[in-house]
Order: structure tokens, then C-alpha cells, then sequence
């Protein structure tokens, strides 16, 4: 084995390797268990950069890959730059996620399980990144599925328990169209590998045109569900009964992005330009549209704080999925760059619940009041975050933003704009006020002053993630010139993607 | 000597269960536990062995005592009946192991060890048969060792289901028989590949068919004629009902593939097909509502199983067109029958864990499992897995081929039952993992009952199968490429 | 109708009536013997088909079966008639319907 | 000039204030940060003088950034640069109950207005441009007044959007992307909106009167006498320059800008402020730079001089406004206002236009570009620039009476912290400014205009509408009671007065309704759920009847004879 596929192999194994360690030294072993969790983590990220890097090096058709016989497709691993930069993602996340879910999760039950099912959808996330099949992606993703079950319900109360089945109640239906839309179209086609600027047969639209269609349908059916989809997101908001770490890496980047980053490798490297002729990503483009107006819309009248972000991850998904189906190179690295970019942002704002709801037990936005005063980093680290999200540079947000923008009337489709305008101002509305309400507005009493004399402001094992974090959601923007930047590398991706 | 045991496999791998049940029954239960053990590891090569040399050199026939036909018994080994026996084998060791800790060496249960061999060696006799009149008496020692089994525990509840389980099982042999006696009339050989050259699709060959279908379908629980199975599976002790779900139904079902698609072949009549397809569907939709309503852990895993049966009788409608969707269906049926029994023995094994333990199996009172059994709790998750189908699993590789075949065939609505059936079965097993990961409950008097952790062999058994059930659908291929080797001329595209 | 035709058609008559009996008598001892008849009915069938071709000597691996039929058929009686005995003795009833489909409470012991 | 700075040095000084924005964040370097907080502009104003012209792309930067000091970014940095040194000379120390939360941002802002004066690429411009308009909403509402702060940021919001959408669009031009005959005059549209915000072009303007009024003076200094400038930039920079997409919009502007030179005077007079009559002076002002924008648009010839007069009268526009509200501040606080009004005259004359003063020379520049408008414009122009001339003159009168007669706060207990000595400095170096810059300016046109405006002919044009203003101040001031009806009868932001209420309480109910909806208890099992039990127990009978004896021997019979029935028809 190179040492390429020895990456590839390891970036996906070692998630699932730890949660099988995890698993086996039990609930009491704390320190070890740690230990062993943080090694992984860091023994991931070094894997996941590694098979960036040889993704690099193999661009872009030369990649490393390794696989073996099942069914009539194959279950093989590939590891190309558009699946590298979400497995980067995913990894690099994983390990500043575990070092907060260790503070934040020190008090709380079950810790072997959560772990240990983290690391298990930690690594179907990884999978689904560098999948080089729909087979493999769809094993891979429906993992995740299942792996993301227990640690919604950690708390075991009747809510989680009935957030839990909201969850699945969206998810497996889903899994069951993306299945019959695999079969069928491996049917049609072949055995599907991804290709960068897709791998079907142009020959097959006139052959098989509404076969396509309806294939088409079922996978972004189901692949729908994860990226939040208008009307496949209810689930996202009731899920938010989970601990913070899972709203954190799953709910703002594994599980929702290996839905949107499904209709990436379905939009650009199944389809490719049949999806333009055939007429679907258009439609695919609107319903992202509509999705982005709807969950704006939805987040403004949320006074829980995590249902507010998850409504602003319904409504921020889409622009990945509206990226992606745009016919313009530019538009297409801006989707592409903002699930790096996206993730980032969101994920401090989640890392900033779980802090607040631990630190102050506040989880309302209308209990923020003075909040910045009382935990001055965590709130600038969230307000960064959050004009980012708005859009406001030199946060990432505004890079994909500009990307998306400029590229939409590269692809002729100038509504967008007006999308994304709109969409701005809904951003501002529901994320200034949180901002006001931290900063702006008189303070509790107690939080006048700041966090008590001579202590931290929370669980460092908390803030430090979530400053990380903030951090590298501005530096992603401010050097997205950079030639490694989430958005030169999206840039590049997207001119194979789009050579048409 | 290693090209005699090589020869002489098919015997040895029956031989051996069959030797060890006697001398278990003999050296009473002292010596019946490792007895079973040696015999249930002593298998495990000869299976393996016999699966690998008919995946090299095809069909293995083999005339006991050397008699040959039509007085003599032939065993005939091709790609499925490897797969059945290598699968019986596997399934058999863990059962055993598990075993081991169950029933521990109480008295009460030590005709537990012959029992339960002779019913392993009457399996895999019948998965070797060649000809349809001793599968008739396979398939009498089989039902007569499962209800034996069945009756074990002689509580009320046991004896009745094994009682009620014992006249379904006879009414079965007997159509079945039926149907063997108007065979041999028309076509004056019961030899399996003898008749596959003769058969015709005349009244009497579809008559006899039918009847043996009847038959057949009753043994193998198929929905309405379930009403035998919840209360056998579920009242049996749990490693029997691992067996009795996992296998048991398999050999009937086994039998009834082999006429169908093997020795009818086009003689088979089309109405029929969708019938059995028709009724399979039913299973599927009604067996998971029903588990879905079970309070009891093992009701429930019973209940799936008479869902679980629906799968594998859609494969009927799918194989008749013949051509790619016809392999597609019989992999993925076959297959399906594996996996399934792999993890539904571990299911049962889990809920046996849980009822040992904690002496009750009310779901509602299992609050909080995974916290107090984790890996039962884990074992049931994964085993639920294949249930649903859901990838990485047989029961995904099994739906995929099914999905595919519909669509091939155009038959699409099948492909919807298969995933629809999916679903429900999710809601099931998640009912059960809800509370698994949910809370104590509030009245926590089964705590004070819970005498602690089970013998890790128990739980790893059962562990083991359900990662087995896992395992199937990455690395299945092997398996799927056996399943098809000298497979029926109908499936393999040849033109008999 | 050749000789075996009228065995035929006797055996499944009674393999009917067997049946027919086997369905509507819920004493176990009814049902055994209804199940008693039916296999007598197949064997009636068997036995006629060793005699299919009229003029020749029987066919003798029909009447192989039979005995192998009749072996099996005594066997599972008395199996059948044994668990029906300790059906009485558990229960004190002998009759088999669908309230008794039961779950044990406490069936690992 | 020292050639050797090379042009991103320009990007480098206009950032400086971020550093400080960075020391007020850290508790140790909190008051050195507000020290230095005076000279941050500094370095950008030698920027503007030192840095030679050109450009240079900075690739790794954001999406790649233009710096580019041209001779108009140049003229903006040094006017920013210059405004806010005052400005921030002027901001007393005590000026928020939070000096070093005020100092931070008032960075930041100020860091980006600067800034936004050497990029060119719509991307970096809007970037610098947002973090001016977002940081400066800390300023306005640190004056305490929540809801001028929240039109602020509505409007400020909205602008930002209208700004994006229009730049994605001269973004995807700058890649060689032809928007097409939809999209490209809806880009020029939204560029106009999104800026015309920031200069309270009329149906825009509902923030500035408001804000204005209630930011602290230094703030507003800033606002009107920078930031909004930023808006003037803006268009300069993004119109379709010089090309004929833009002509079809000429005359639009051309008759916005006219409204809002008259609109705000009309509606000016009335106010009852200093600070709300200095707003809508902005907007009036900001209609006569309109006006020759829009003929630069409406044709293409005159886009330079159009630039040039633009430029100019910002520059005038915005020292004299910045000495404005600087001094208004200084007279509140002074313990007579007399003295103070003596300076206040001069900006005040200046921006009526009088004779001698920056006006004069802006106006004059104004009127050389709108002399090339077309056709009719050309004529209606010519009547009607002087008459907003005289508005202006009218408003100046109203505020300086306003000024002068400004009772002391009625409460006894508030005292106002007497003007600093650093802060009348800061505001005798913007009269300074105001009297000299345009005389001195280094450009040919300007210094052309300035000698032409001294020649009889201009003096008089310059001179009749301040004298009309003046008269018909001087005869509303004795007609006494007949004019002062007309005090107040508009509130500040006059039409948009209603919105910014129904705002107001829309957050209050919303605030209310929070408390209440959290209050809630959960609602109970969902008729779904209730449905789906149900269904289950029926469920459950129909099985124990299949699972009796009859029922499946029964189903077992109709199988056979179903089978056995299919079997004969085969």
C-alpha cells in the first residue's frame, strides 16, 4: 500500500477505529478514554491532510483510491480534492469538537456511548467524503443515519426520545428513495463512479429521459433530507434536543453537509451537464432558493437559541445546494467553498450554546441580555460568526456569498441575486438582535462585571474550541486568496467541474 | 487422507452433529455441553471446506453407502445449499456457545444438547438432499426436534405453542407429502435432477406443486398462516428461538425454492408466483405492525420474523421472467436468508440475555439498557441493522438485488414494498432502541432483580452475529459469488 | 378411471376430511387423529401410485415411502399424544384455541 | 512626492486604526489605545499625500484586492482622514458611559471609511464600506437613543443588501461577464439605491435625521462629514462611467437630486433641532452632488467633470458639516452661545455658497458640470440651482436661530461637561480647513474655478441667493408667529416618522410575546399520534382472530384450493 492509500484508508478508519476502542474500555475510564479520543482525532487529521495533499498531488484524474468487490458497483474509497476538502473539514472540526465535548460532556452521562457514536459519525462523514461511488456514499451516509440516532436522544428524556423519531422519521424514508434512486440508476447506467463533470452517458438523455428525472428526484430525495431541504428540513430543529457537541460537528457539519455535499457529488459528478439539459438542477436551484427565503423566515420567529441556528442552517445549506446547481464555475466553487466556510461559522455559534447553556443556563435569545459582558470572548467569537453568516466581510460567509452572487449571473440565473439579497437582510434580522441583546442591552446585575474575580468566563475546554473556530472562520475569509484557502481550493474543483 | 475427507465432506459435515446428538443424549449432561461445543467447532471446518470446494469445482454429488438412485439417498451440494449449511454452521456455533451460558448445566434443560444437534444434522441433511421424498423425512426431523425444542422449558404457555406448532408442522408435511406421492405418479421419480429434466407443466405436475406449496408455505409461517410462530419463537428458550427463527423457517423455505426455481423451473405457473409474492408483501406490511405493537421483546423479534419471511417469498414473482432480474432475485433472496438468519438469532439471543437477566422482557421496562447491558443494547442495534436494511449489512445487499430485480423486471412495486418494508421495520426495532437508550424507568423495582452482568459469553455470541450480520453486506461478495455457483438454469441464464 | 385414479380420489378424500377435522375439533385427541387420517389418506395415494402401470409388477419404492410415511406418522403421534398428555396435566384442559397464545412471563428459568 | 512607497503602503495607513480597534479589545493596552486614538487618521492622510498613483492587486487577500489610489480616492482619504482626526480630537472622553467600547468601534469605523478610499474592486470596497456603516451603529446608539439606533441599522442593513446584490453584478462585468440588457440596469439601479442610502437621497433619507440627531457630535461629524462622503465614492466608483448604459438613468438622478435639494430645505426649516436642521442640509446638499452625477450619467462627456464637481463638493460639504455639528456641540456646552456663532457663521456661508468662501468654488465647479446637461436639464438647472441656494441659506439661518436661542437643559441636575480645550482645538482646525483647503487645492480645475469665482460676474451669482436667503430669513423672523406655526409640524424624518414608531412597538410586543410564548407549557400527545394508537389496537384484534385455529386452517384451505384452482387454468 502507497502511503496515498494508506491515508485514504487510515482517514476513514481511524474515526471508526477509535469509536471500536471507545466502545471497549466501557463508561469509567475517563482519562483513557480521552486520551484515546483526542489521539484518533489528531491521528484523522493528520490522515485527512494527508489524502488532501495526495488528492492534490493526483489531480485531477490521477487520485488515490482503494476498494473492494460488492455488489455491482464495487465499495471503494477515492480521494479527490472535492472529497478532500470536506474530509479536511470534518477532521480538523473532529478534533476541536473533541476537546470541547470533553469539558462539556464532563458532567453528564453515557459518556462512552456519546463518544463513541460520535466517532462513529465522525467517520461516515469522512466516508461519505471520499466515497468514489454512490454505493460507498450511500453506505457510508446511511451510517451516519444511524450513528446520529443515540446521540440525539443522549438525554433520554421523552423530548429527545421524540426528537429522535422526528429524526428518523425524515431520515429513513430518505435512505429508502436514495437506495431505489442507486439501483435504479446504476441500472440505467452502469456502475456510477463520480467524475468530475459527471459520469453519465450524455447519450442517455434522450434514451432514458424520464427514467433520469425520477432518478434524479429519488436521490436528492435522499440526500435531501440531511442538507435540510424545504420540505424535508423539519427534522434539523426538533434534533436540536441533542447535546452541543452533536448540534455542533453534526448538525452544522457532518450530517447536514453529507447531504448537501450528496447533491454536490449528485449535481456535478453524476449528472454533470445532463442535469442542465434535462432541466433538474434548475428546479433544484429554486427549491434552494425557496429554502433559503423559508428558513430565514422560520429562524426570525425562534426565541430558542438552537432552533434559531438551526433554522439559519436550514436556510444556509441551500446555498450550498443553490451553488452547486448553478451552471457557472464560479457559482459552483462559491457552494462548494461555503460548506468549508459554513461549517466554520456555524459550528462556533453551536459551541457558543452549548457554552452559554453550561456556563449561564441561559438558551433563550431573549435571556441574552448583557450576555457580552459576562462571557466577552464567547460573545465576540458568536458575533464574528454571525456576520459572517449575514454576510458580512472579511468573515468566510462573504466570500461564498460573493462567489455565489457573481456566479449566478455568470450562469445567467440573475434571481438569485435578489435570493441573496433578501436573504442578507433576513440573516441580519435574526442575528443582529442577538448581537444587540449580548452587547447592547443592559446586563443582569450579576453579569455587570464581568465572569467572577480571577476565573474564566467558562470551561476553557469550551472557549478555546469556539475561539478556534471563529478564528478560522475570519482567516478563511480574509485569506481565501491564499492558494490552500477552502475557496481557492473550491476554485479550482470547480473548473473541472464545470467544463462544459 | 485429506483428498478422503475432501470426498467424503458432505457426509462428514451431516456426520457430525448427527454422531455427537446421540452421545450427548447418552453421556447425559455433564458431557453434552463440551460435546455440543467440540461438535459445533469440529463443523465449522468442514463447512467452511465444503463452501470452498464447491465454489471451485461447482455441484458435488454424493451417494451415501454408495447405493445411488432411486433407492439410495444422494446428497447433492451446489452454490445455495454450501451457503444454507455454511450459515447453519456458523449460526449453530454461537447458539451453542451461547448456550453454554444459558442453560448452564441445570438438569432441567440437558435434553437440550441432543435435541438441539439432531436438529442441527437434520438441517443440514436437508439442505444437502437430492431428491424430494428425503427432504419429506428431513423435514419431519427437523419440525419434530424444533417442537421438542419449543417444549423445553414444559411451562403451559411452552407446551401449548410447542403443541400448536407440532399439528401446523404435520398438516405441512403431510400436503407436502401429498404433493411428493402425485409427483412420483406422474413422473415417476422423486430425484430431483431426474425430475428437472421430466417435469412438465401439465395439471397433475402444478397440482402436486401446489400442494407441496401449501405445505410448505404453512411451515415456513408465511402471513395468514403465521398463527404458529410468535407463540413458538417467542415462548421457546431463547437460543431456540434463535435457531427455530433463524434456520428452522429457512429449510422449508429452502425446499420450496428448490421446487420453484430449480426442479419446476418454467413447469412453474405464473398465478402462483403472484400469489406467493402477493402474500409475501402482506408478511412484510403485517408482521411489522405487529411487532410494532408488542409489548414483549421476544413477541416482537418473533413478529419481525413472520415480516422477515415476507422478503424472501417476494423473490417468487421476481425469478419467473428468468434473465438478469432472475439472479438478481435469487442472490438477494438467498442472501436475504442468510443475513436475516444471522442476525435474528442474535436478536433472539439478545432478548434471551435481557430476559435472563432481568426475568421480564416488557420493553417498557427495559428503560435505560444501554447503560446497564451495553452490548445486548449494541448487539440488538446492529441486529436491527439488517432488519431494516440499511447499509452496512446483508439485509442491504439482500434489498439491493430484490430493488434491482424489481426494477429489471419492471415490476417496480415490489421494489416499493421492499423499501416501505424497510421502514416499518425501522419503526419497530427504534421502539425497542428508544427506550434501550432512554431512561431507567421510574420504578426501578427490576433493578433490585438485576443479578448483574451476564457470562460474556452470552453477550459476545450474540454480539458476534449481529457484527456477523454487518460484516455480510462489505464483505458479502464471496458469498453472493457462492450463492450463484451452479445455480438453477432459470437464475444462471443457461437454457435447461 | 384406472384403479390408481380411485385411490387417488379416496386418499384425498380423506386427507380432506382429516382436515376438515383438524379444523373444527379443538380437543387435542381430535386433532391428532384428524391429523391420524389425513396421513392415512397420502398413504392411500402412494399406495395406489406403485400400481400406476397396470399389468406390471408394483412400483416398490412407493411402498418404501409409506413405510418410511408410517414410521414418521407413529413417531409424531405419540410425540404429539405425549405433549397433549402434559397439556392435560399442566393445564387440566385438552383443547387448543386462539386464547391460548400466550407469552410466558418468565421463560429462560 | 517619494516615489519609493509602494501603493499598498496606502492600504496599510488607512488600516492602522484597526490596531487600535485591537488595543482597546485587550485590557492592557486599553488606554494607550485611547490615546492614540486621535492620530490613527494620521497615517493615512500622509498616505494621501505621499503615496504615488497606482495599483497593485493583493491575490491572497480576501477574493484579491485592488489598491488603487487614484486622484479622486486620494482627495476622499485625505478629507476622511482630516474629518475624523477632528472628529476623534472632539470626542470627549467621557462622551459613553463605556469609553473604550466607543474608542473600539469608533476605530474600527473609522478604519474602514478610510480604507474604502484606496480599494477599487467591488469586493474590498464593500468589505471596508460594510465595516464602517455595522461599527458605527455602536456609535450612534452609544447617544442612548435605541430607536434612532435601530433605524439606523435597518436602513444600514438594507443598504448593505441593495450594495452586494448591485456589486455582484459590476463584479461579474469586472470578470468580462455581460449582464445582459435586465440585470445591468438593475445593478446600476441597486448601486444607486444601495449608496443613495448613505447620502439620504429622498425616499432613502428616513435614518439621517434621526441618527443624526441622536449621535454623539463627534459621531455625527464623522457621519456627515466622512462616512456619508463614503456614498459619494461609491457612486463615482461603481456608475457605469462615462458609458451609455448609465444614460437612460441621467435624467432620474438629475430629478432625485433636484428633489432632494428642495425637499430637504423645505422640510428643514421647519425642524425644531440644530442637529435634525443640519440633517436635512446634508440631504440637500447631497442633491446638488446628485445632480451633477446625473449629468455626468446623462452624458458621457461630462462624467469627469462631474467627478471632479462631486469631489469638490464633497470636500466643502464635508468640512463645513463636520464644523457644524462639531460646533453646535461646542455652543450647547459653551456657557454662552454667542461667541460660538461667529464661527459657526463661516460654514454656514459657505454652504449657502456666499461669496469668497469653499462654496463659492464648489458651487461654481457644480455649475461647470451641470452647464454640459442635456437639452432641457441644462436650462431647468440653471433656474433652479440658485434657488436651492437660497434654501440653503434659509436652513443655515434656521439653524444658527436655533442655535442662539437653544435654551440651557431644563433639568437642574444634568450638566453638561464643558467643551474640552483639545475638542475647540479639533474644531477651529476644521474652520481652518473649511476657509482655506479649496483656495489651496493642488488641482488645476479647482484652483481655476477658485480664480474664476472671484471675477464680479460670479461674486454676484454667488452673492443674490445668499442675500435672498437672508431677507426672507430676516422677514420670517419678524413675521414672528405666522412662521413659527410651521416649527415641529414634521417630525424628524419627517414621512418616515410613523414607520420608525409602528418599529418601536413592533419590538415591544415582539419582546413581550417572548415572555409569554416561553412561559408555555408543552403541548400533550398530537392527535397523530393519537390516530396511530388507535389504528395499532385495531391492528391487534384482527390479528387474534387470524391467529385462532379456524381463521388460519381456513386461510390454509382457501390457499390450497386458490393454488389448486390457478393449477387447473394452467
Amino acid at each position: 500500500m502507497t502511503w496515498e492509500t494508506t491515508a485514504l484508508v487510515g482517514a476513514v478508519g481511524a474515526p471508526f477505529l477509535t469509536a471500536v476502542l471507545i466502545f471497549a474500555l466501557g463508561e469509567h475510564r475517563d482519562a483513557a478514554r480521552s486520551r484515546i479520543n483526542l489521539a484518533g482525532a489528531a491521528l484523522t487529521v493528520v490522515a485527512v491532510v494527508a489524502a488532501a495533499v495526495a488528492a492534490r498531488a493526483g489531480a485531477p484524474d490521477a487520485y488515490p483510491s482503494a476498494g473492494i468487490a460488492l455488489l455491482d458497483i464495487g465499495f471503494s474509497l477515492r480521494a479527490d480534492m472535492l472529497g478532500a476538502l470536506f474530509a479536511v473539514v470534518a477532521g480538523v472540526l473532529w478534533l476541536i469538537t473533541t476537546v470541547y465535548a470533553i469539558g462539556y460532556m464532563s458532567r453528564a452521562s453515557d459518556r462512552a456511548r456519546f463518544f463513541g457514536f460520535f466517532s462513529v459519525c465522525v467517520g461516515s462523514a469522512i466516508g461519505i467524503a471520499l466515497s468514489a461511488n454512490l454505493l460507498t456514499f450511500f453506505v457510508f451516509y446511511e451510517v451516519l443515519t444511524l450513528a446520529t440516532y443515540p446521540l440525539v436522544i443522549h438525554s433520554g428524556t421523552p423530548a429527545a426520545l421524540k426528537g429522535g423519531r422526528t429524526y428518523l422519521t425524515y431520515a429513513l424514508p430518505a435512505g429508502g428513495a436514495l437506495a431505489a434512486g442507486v439501483v435504479w440508476l446504476n441500472l440505467i447506467a452502469g456502475p456510477v463512479e463520480f467524475a468530475a463533470g459527471g459520469s453519465l452517458d450524455p447519450a442517455l438523455a434522450s434514451t432514458h429521459p424520464g427514467a433520469l428525472i425520477a432518478i434524479f428526484a429519488l436521490l436528492i430525495l435522499g440526500v435531501g433530507v440531511k442538507a435540510a431541504l424545504f420540505p424535508l428540513h423539519g427534522w434539523l430543529p426538533a434534533a436540536m434536543v441533542a447535546p452541543a457537541p452533536v448540534s455542533s460537528l453534526l448538525h452544522a457539519v457532518a450530517v447536514v453537509k453529507a447531504g448537501v455535499f450528496g447533491i454536490a457529488r449528485i449535481v456535478l459528478e453524476v449528472y454533470g451537464p445532463l442535469g442542465h439539459e434535462l432541466g433538474v438542477t434548475q428546479v433544484l436551484a429554486a427549491l434552494a432558493g425557496f429554502t433559503i427565503i423559508f428558513g430565514s423566515v422560520r429562524a426570525l420567529a425562534q426565541d430558542d437559541f438552537k432552533k434559531r441556528l438551526a433554522f439559519s442552517t436550514v436556510a444556509q445549506l441551500s446555498y450550498i445546494t443553490l451553488g452547486v446547481a448553478l451552471a457557472s464555475p464560479i457559482a459552483i466553487a462559491g457552494g462548494i467553498a461555503h460548506l468549508a466556510h459554513h461549517a466554520a461559522m456555524k459550528i462556533t455559534m453551536f459551541f457558543t450554546a452549548g457554552a452559554v447553556s453550561e456556563e449561564v443556563k441561559a438558551y433563550r435569545v431573549s435571556e441574552f441580555d448583557g450576555l457580552g459582558r459576562r462571557m466577552p470572548l464567547t460573545m465576540t467569537a458568536f458575533s464574528l460568526a454571525a456576520i459572517g453568516i449575514v454576510g458580512v466581510p472579511p468573515v468566510a460567509g462573504f466570500t461564498s456569498k460573493w462567489l455565489l452572487g457573481v456566479g449566478s449571473i455568470d450562469a445567467g440565473s440573475g434571481w438569485v441575486i435578489a435570493v441573496l439579497g433578501i436573504s442578507s437582510v433576513l440573516n441580519a434580522a435574526y442575528f443582529f438582535p442577538i448581537i444587540h441583546r449580548a452587547w447592547f442591552r443592559t446586563p443582569k446585575p450579576e453579569w455587570a462585571h464581568g465572569p467572577a474575580a480571577g476565573k474564566p468566563e467558562g470551561d476553557m475546554r469550551m472557549i478555546v474550541p469556539l475561539v478556534m473556530t471563529a478564528a478560522i472562520g475570519l482567516a478563511m475569509g480574509l485569506l481565501a486568496g491564499v492558494a490552500l484557502s477552502p475557496a481557492s481550493w473550491a476554485q479550482t474543483v470547480a473548473a473541472w467541474e464545470f467544463p462544459w | 487422507m485429506a483428498e478422503w475427507i475432501v470426498r467424503q465432506l458432505p457426509a462428514l459435515v451431516i456426520l457430525m452433529p448427527f454422531t455427537a446428538a446421540p452421545l450427548a443424549y447418552l453421556l447425559g449432561a455433564k458431557f453434552g455441553r463440551p460435546i455440543a461445543l467440540v461438535s459445533a467447532l469440529l463443523s465449522q471446518p468442514l463447512a467452511l471446506l465444503l463452501a470452498i470446494r464447491v465454489s471451485r469445482v461447482g455441484t458435488l454429488r454424493y451417494e451415501v453407502g454408495g447405493w445411488g438412485g432411486p433407492l439410495g439417498i444422494d446428497l447433492v451440494v451446489d452454490g445455495v445449499a454450501a451457503v444454507m449449511v455454511l450459515v447453519t454452521t456458523v449460526v449453530g456455533l454461537f447458539v451453542t456457545v451461547y448456550a453454554l451460558g444459558y442453560f448452564g448445566d441445570r438438569e432441567r434443560y440437558r435434553f437440550f444438547w441432543p435435541l438441539w444437534l439432531f436438529l442441527w444434522g437434520s438441517l443440514l441433511a436437508l439442505f444437502l438432499s437430492g431428491d424430494i421424498f428425503n427432504l419429506y423425512v428431513c423435514l419431519e426431523l427437523v419440525s419434530m426436534s424444533a417442537v421438542a425444542l419449543v417444549g423445553l422449558t414444559l411451562s403451559r404457555e411452552a407446551l401449548v405453542a410447542a403443541m400448536r406448532y407440532m399439528l401446523a408442522a404435520i398438516l405441512g408435511s403431510l400436503f407436502y407429502l401429498l404433493g411428493v406421492a402425485l409427483i412420483y405418479g406422474a413422473f415417476g421419480s422423486v430425484d430431483m435432477q431426474t425430475l428437472r429434466e421430466v417435469i412438465r407443466g401439465d395439471t397433475t405436475g402444478q397440482a402436486a406443486l401446489a400442494l407441496m406449496t401449501v405445505g410448505l408455505v404453512l411451515k415456513t409461517a408465511l402471513f395468514p398462516l403465521h398463527f404458529w410462530l410468535p407463540p413458538a419463537h417467542s415462548n421457546a428458550p431463547s437460543p431456540v428461538s434463535a435457531v427455530l427463527s433463524a434456520l428452522v423457517v429457512k429449510g422449508s423455505f429452502y425446499i420450496l425454492v428448490r421446487l420453484w426455481v430449480d426442479v419446476a423451473q418454467t413447469a412453474a405457473f405464473p398465478g402462483a408466483s403472484t400469489v406467493l409474492g402477493v402474500l409475501g408483501a402482506t408478511a412484510i406490511f403485517w408482521g411489522s405492525i405487529q411487532a410494532l405493537r408488542q409489548e414483549r421483546l421476544k413477541m416482537l423479534v418473533a413478529y419481525s420474523t413472520v415480516a422477515q419471511i415476507g422478503y424472501l417469498f417476494l423473490m417468487f414473482p421476481l425469478v419467473t421472467g428468468g434473465g438478469p432480474a432472475a439472479a438478481d432475485a435469487w442472490t438477494g433472496g438467498v442472501f436475504h436468508a442468510v443475513s436475516h438468519a444471522l442476525a435474528k438469532s442474535a436478536m433472539f439471543l439478545a432478548a434471551g440475555t435481557v430476559l435472563a437477566r432481568f426475568g421480564h422482557d416488557r420493553i417498557e421496562g427495559l428503560g435505560g439498557l444501554s447503560r446497564r447491558a451495553p452490548a445486548t443494547a449494541m448487539t440488538f442495534g446492529l441486529a436491527g441493522v439488517t432488519m431494516m436494511g440499511l447499509p452496512p449489512s446483508g439485509g442491504f445487499v439482500a434489498k439491493w438485488q430484490m430493488i434491482r430485480a424489481s426494477i429489471e423486471s419492471g415490476q417496480w412495486w415490489w421494489a416499493v414494498v421492499v423499501v416501505a418494508g424497510g421502514l416499518l421495520a425501522a419503526a419497530y426495532v427504534f421502539k425497542v432502541l428508544g427506550p434501550f437508550f432512554g431512561r431507567e424507568p421510574e420504578a426501578m423495582d427490576e433493578a433490585d432483580l438485576d443479578p448483574g452482568p451476564s457470562p460474556w459469553t452470552m453477550e459476545g455470541a450474540a454480539l458476534a452475529l449481529a457484527l456477523g450480520s454487518l460484516v455480510l453486506g462489505v464483505l458479502g461478495q464471496p458469498l453472493l459469488d457462492l450463492i450463484m455457483v451452479s445455480a438453477p438454469a432459470l437464475v444462471a441464464g443457461v437454457t435447461p | 378411471m384406472s384403479q390408481t385414479d380411485l385411490y387417488t380420489l379416496a386418499g384425498s378424500t380423506l386427507f380432506v376430511i382429516g382436515l376438515y377435522g383438524l379444523m373444527t375439533r379443538p380437543h387435542l385427541l381430535h386433532k391428532v387423529l384428524a391429523l391420524n387420517i389425513s396421513s392415512a389418506g397420502v398413504f392411500f395415494v402412494l399406495v395406489g401410485i406403485a400400481r400406476r402401470i397396470p399389468g406390471t409388477t408394483p412400483d416398490p419404492l412407493p411402498h418404501a415411502m409409506v413405510l418410511t410415511g408410517i414410521v414418521v406418522t407413529v413417531s409424531s403421534t405419540a410425540f404429539a399424544l405425549a405433549l397433549a398428555k402434559r397439556i392435560f396435566t399442566e393445564t387440566g384442559t385438552a383443547a387448543l384455541d386462539a386464547s391460548d397464545v400466550d407469552v410466558e412471563e418468565d421463560a429462560g428459568g | 512626492m517619494v516615489t519609493i512607497l509602494p501603493v499598498w503602503m496606502a492600504l496599510a495607513a488607512a488600516l492602522v486604526p484597526l490596531l487600535v480597534a485591537a488595543g482597546c479589545a485587550l485590557p492592557s493596552t486599553r488606554i494607550f489605545a485611547r490615546r492614540a486614538l486621535p492620530f490613527a487618521a494620521l497615517p493615512a492622510l500622509a498616505a494621501a499625500a505621499l503615496v504615488p498613483e497606482g495599483s497593485v492587486t493583493i491575490s491572497w487577500l480576501m477574493t484579491g484586492v485592488l489598491v488603487d489610489l487614484d486622484a479622486t480616492g486620494r482627495v476622499f482619504l485625505a478629507l476622511s482622514a482630516l474629518v475624523w482626526t477632528a472628529a476623534a480630537l472632539y470626542a470627549p472622553p467621557r462622551a459613553s458611559s463605556r469609553p473604550t467600547w466607543f474608542a473600539g468601534w469608533f476605530a474600527l469605523s473609522m478604519a474602514g471609511n478610510l480604507a474604502l478610499c484606496c480599494v477599487t474592486d467591488p469586493a474590498a470596497f464593500y468589505t471596508f464600506f460594510a465595516m464602517m456603516a455595522l461599527s458605527t451603529y455602536a456609535l450612534v446608539s452609544s447617544g442612548g437613543d435605541r430607536s434612532a439606533g435601530r433605524a439606523y441599522m435597518v436602513f444600514t442593513v438594507v443598504g448593505e443588501a441593495f450594495l452586494v446584490c448591485g456589486l455582484f453584478i459590476a463584479g461579474a462585468a469586472a470578470l468580462g461577464v455581460d449582464p445582459g440588457p435586465v440585470l445591468g440596469p438593475v445593478g446600476i439601479g441597486l448601486v444607486l439605491a444601495a449608496f443613495g442610502i448613505k447620502i439620504g437621497a429622498v425616499g432613502l433619507h428616513g435614518w439621517m435625521p434621526v441618527t443624526y440627531a441622536a449621535a454623539p457630535a463627534a459621531v455625527a461629524a464623522a457621519l456627515a462629514g466622512s462616512m456619508s462622503k463614503a456614498g459619494v465614492l461609491g457612486l463615482v466608483r461603481f456608475l457605469p462611467a462615462g458609458q451609455e448604459a448609465g444614460v437612460a438613468f441621467g435624467p432620474v438622478v438629475i430629478a432625485f437630486g433636484l428633489a432632494a435639494a428642495f425637499y430637504g430645505a423645505a422640510v428643514g426649516v421647519t425642524q425644531t433641532r440644530p442637529k435634525v436642521v443640519l440633517a436635512y442640509s446634508s440631504i440637500s446638499q447631497f442633491g446638488l452632488i446628485t445632480v451633477a452625477l446625473g449629468v455626468g450619467l446623462a452624458e458621457p462627456v461630462a462624467w469627469l467633470l462631474a467627478v471632479a464637481a462631486a469631489t469638490a463638493y464633497s470636500v466643502h460639504h464635508g468640512l463645513a458639516k463636520a464644523a457644524l455639528f462639531i460646533g453646535e456641540d461646542i455652543a450647547r456646552r459653551a456657557r454662552s452661545p454667542r461667541p460660538i456663532l461667529l464661527g459657526l457663521a463661516l460654514p454656514s456661508l459657505a454652504l449657502a455658497g456666499a461669496p469668497l468662501t469653499s462654496g463659492a468654488v464648489a458651487k461654481l465647479v457644480l455649475k461647470e458640470a451641470t452647464g454640459l446637461a442635456p437639452g432641457p436639464w441644462h436650462d431647468a438647472l440653471e433656474m433652479l440651482l440658485p434657488l436651492a441656494a437660497v434654501g440653503t441659506t434659509l436652513l443655515m439661518a434656521r439653524f444658527l436661530y436655533l442655535v442662539a436661542t437653544r435654551r440651557a437643559p431644563a433639568t437642574a441636575g444634568s450638566t453638561v461637561d464643558a467643551p474640552t480645550p483639545r475638542g475647540v482645538a479639533a474644531w477651529l482646525l476644521l474652520l481652518a480647513a473649511v476657509a482655506v483647503t479649496l483656495w489651496f487645492w493642488p488641482e488645476t480645475g479647482i484652483r481655476y474655478a477658485a480664480e474664476k469665482s472671484l471675477t464680479a460676474h460670479y461674486l454676484w451669482v454667488a452673492s443674490w441667493p445668499v442675500l435672498a436667503g437672508i431677507v426672507a430669513a430676516a422677514v420670517a423672523w419678524t413675521a414672528g408667529n405666522a412662521t413659527s406655526r410651521f416649527a415641529g409640524v414634521l417630525p424628524p424624518s419627517d414621512v418616515y416618522a410613523p414607520a420608525l414608531a409602528w418599529a418601536d412597538r413592533l419590538v415591544e410586543r415582539r419582546d413581550k410575546a417572548v415572555r409569554v410564548m416561553s412561559s408555555a407549557p408543552a403541548p400533550a400527545v398530537s392527535p397523530a399520534e393519537e390516530r396511530g394508537r388507535s389504528l395499532l389496537e385495531y391492528a391487534g384484534a384482527l390479528e387474534t382472530g387470524l391467529l385462532a385455529w379456524a381463521t388460519a386452517a381456513s386461510a390454509l384451505g382457501a390457499l390450497a384450493v386458490l393454488l389448486l384452482l390457478l393449477a387447473m387454468r394452467g
